[in-house]
């Protein structure tokens, strides 16, 4: 299933809401850059969809904090999260 | 047997670089015989608006490109239902003259069921 | 796994230039294999020879040019696209009667045909934009 | 008072929604490039604000019909808007 | 008498370059003496988040070059109120250390005020 | 009245560098003063010399070139900006080392002071980004 990437904040873009509407059952959601500025809202509590990421070199140099519903990884593991999801699909814009 | 491919086209045309060259790399594709299926969603619905005109910015229309989709072995593209409503269209406003357009109503199903996503 | 990068932003412009560098390190330390980085849209600047970043910015040019030494990278910048944005090889400056030329070594033009064959070749296709 | 210029679409910028909540009476909202994408949704009827301007050409580009709460304008039409007012607030991310 | 004018800053730090270039022109400006006012808005109002620590992105800290701000005459700088309730933040979240933050609600009224506006 | 833009955005990546140009037609068609066009961020792409547009695309570059040469234009070119994204005169190539220049005639290297003072100097600033 796929694996979504959202690199925009949900604030000034769409894309994290519009990724959330093509959200399939197994899928997963991955922040990345300015996506997970998703973790300062409401979705830090209670995700829309599961599982969440985010890349948390990208967290934790914007001051955010990593709420208990996501999952916080490294490099390595984004990589095996592309391995294990089939298409890759990015939200960039 | 090749492996499906989608282009999911997600952007306005004009605005920015994007749409055209997103067509351009489906046309790309397409000429060596590795034809994408096509998604239109989001802003990218407004692609497929009739009647552009854009001589008046100086720039050239992207319904040629579209129009072209068929001679490449593109008969159908998807277009988002959902997207299409948020917008206040229905496939009944969209162009005619290039692939046949096909609703679709669960965009995640369908992502899902394909190899690799090409995104523009 | 054999991968394939689809890179759409200028590097000193949107981070995601500087995640795909990231990812393609990360990937190759993890022992996959990278087929292609394809440089499309503002992407193509990631192949100029003339980005000068100061000292304490970090160097994307050099950190892509020692990758594609090291794992001898397929590293292609869309030939149309890098026309439209002024990244030119010796031979395309001749050719469009241009000053000068600015591709970098380990760069190379291509055609667009190539992001495609690289969808086809490659187990994941990631795309950087931004 | 404010001339405020929007470039993106509302569909997946905030950028419209953003510009409203700093609009000032007085002030006046001109649409261009994808900005004039507001002209297919709800605004076109009712706009939010008034008075709204659009780039004809901009319009004319992206096939979209000009409704009569909005002012089709020319480029001769921008400067003078610009002269008319101030400060000029570009709204493009 | 110079005219006055307000440096707009409506985006997040890191993900683009206009944040950081928007504080560069800034500082630029204030060295030559035509120093603006600032107002955060939007996703600028993240560039304000303490504890901001982008060496893992091999990025500089934007902070620097907030907290350098008194020293060329920006005393203060006004923070949108609503684009913080927005986004569940408050000014006592915010990091000091650099200009004093005062919270604007009729942003509309404040940036009609200036002569030109800098959009950042 | 007297007009100075700000312009962000790269040709052919964006269309606001197109409507910065109109703009500046415009406002000169209509009889007032352009006291200066500051090309920042990735607008510093509208003083490269080496974009090679397909002939059926608009030469932004020449056209600016034109107006330039017309109303003697002052085109500035964010030194700063311009050093990040590759853009360098024959003087900033050889001082950083690298191996061209690309700064189109007619338009000049300066200081980010240089917006400033524009926004002191002009009754109008128009700034085109995104």
């Amino acid at each position: 299933m796929s694996l979504h990437i959202v690199s925009k904040s949900p604030f000034s873009s769409t894309a994290l809401a519009d990724c959330l509407a093509a959200f399939s059952e197994g899928d997963a959601l991955l922040l990345i850059e300015d996506g997970v500025y998703a973790l300062s809202g409401r979705m830090s509590e209670s995700p829309a969809v599961r599982p969440v990421y985010c890349l948390e070199s990208d967290a934790r140099a914007r001051g955010l904090e990593i709420p208990g519903a996501v999952e916080a990884i490294d490099d390595a593991r984004w990589v095996a999260l592309c391995t294990e999801h089939n298409p890759i699909v990015s939200w960039f814009k | 047997m090749a492996k499906r491919f989608l282009a999911l086209c997600r952007q306005a045309p004009y605005g920015n670089a994007l749409a055209r060259e997103g067509l351009e790399a489906v046309l790309a594709a397409s000429a060596l015989e590795q034809v994408p299926d096509l998604l239109f969603c989001g802003d990218g619905v407004f692609q497929l608006l009739p009647e552009q005109s854009p001589a008046g910015i100086e720039q050239k229309s992207l319904q040629r490109n579209l129009q072209a989709l068929p001679v490449f072995g593109i008969e159908t593209a998807y277009v988002c239902e959902r997207s299409l409503a948020q917008r206040g269209l229905d496939l009944g406003m969209l162009a005619s003259g290039g692939p046949e357009l096909r609703p679709v109503s669960d965009t995640g199903k369908l992502i899902a069921g394909y190899h690799s996503v090409l995104n523009f | 796994m054999k991968f394939s990068l689809a890179v759409y932003s200028a590097p000193h412009s949107s981070q995601s230039a500087a995640s795909a560098l990231r990812f393609a390190r990360a990937l190759l330390a993890e022992g996959h294999e990278l087929h292609r980085v394809f440089f499309y849209c503002d992407g193509v600047h990631n192949g100029s020879a003339l980005a000068a970043p100061p000292q304490d910015e970090p160097d994307l040019l050099g950190a892509w040019q020692a990758l594609q030494a090291e794992h001898g990278l397929d590293l292609v910048v869309c030939i149309a696209a890098a026309q439209r944005r002024g990244v030119l090889s010796e031979s395309e400056a001749r050719r469009l009667e241009r000053p000068a030329a600015n591709l970098a070594e380990g760069f190379e033009l291509a055609g667009l045909g190539q992001l495609a064959d690289a969808v086809a070749q490659s187990d994941r296709l990631v795309t950087f934009g931004g």
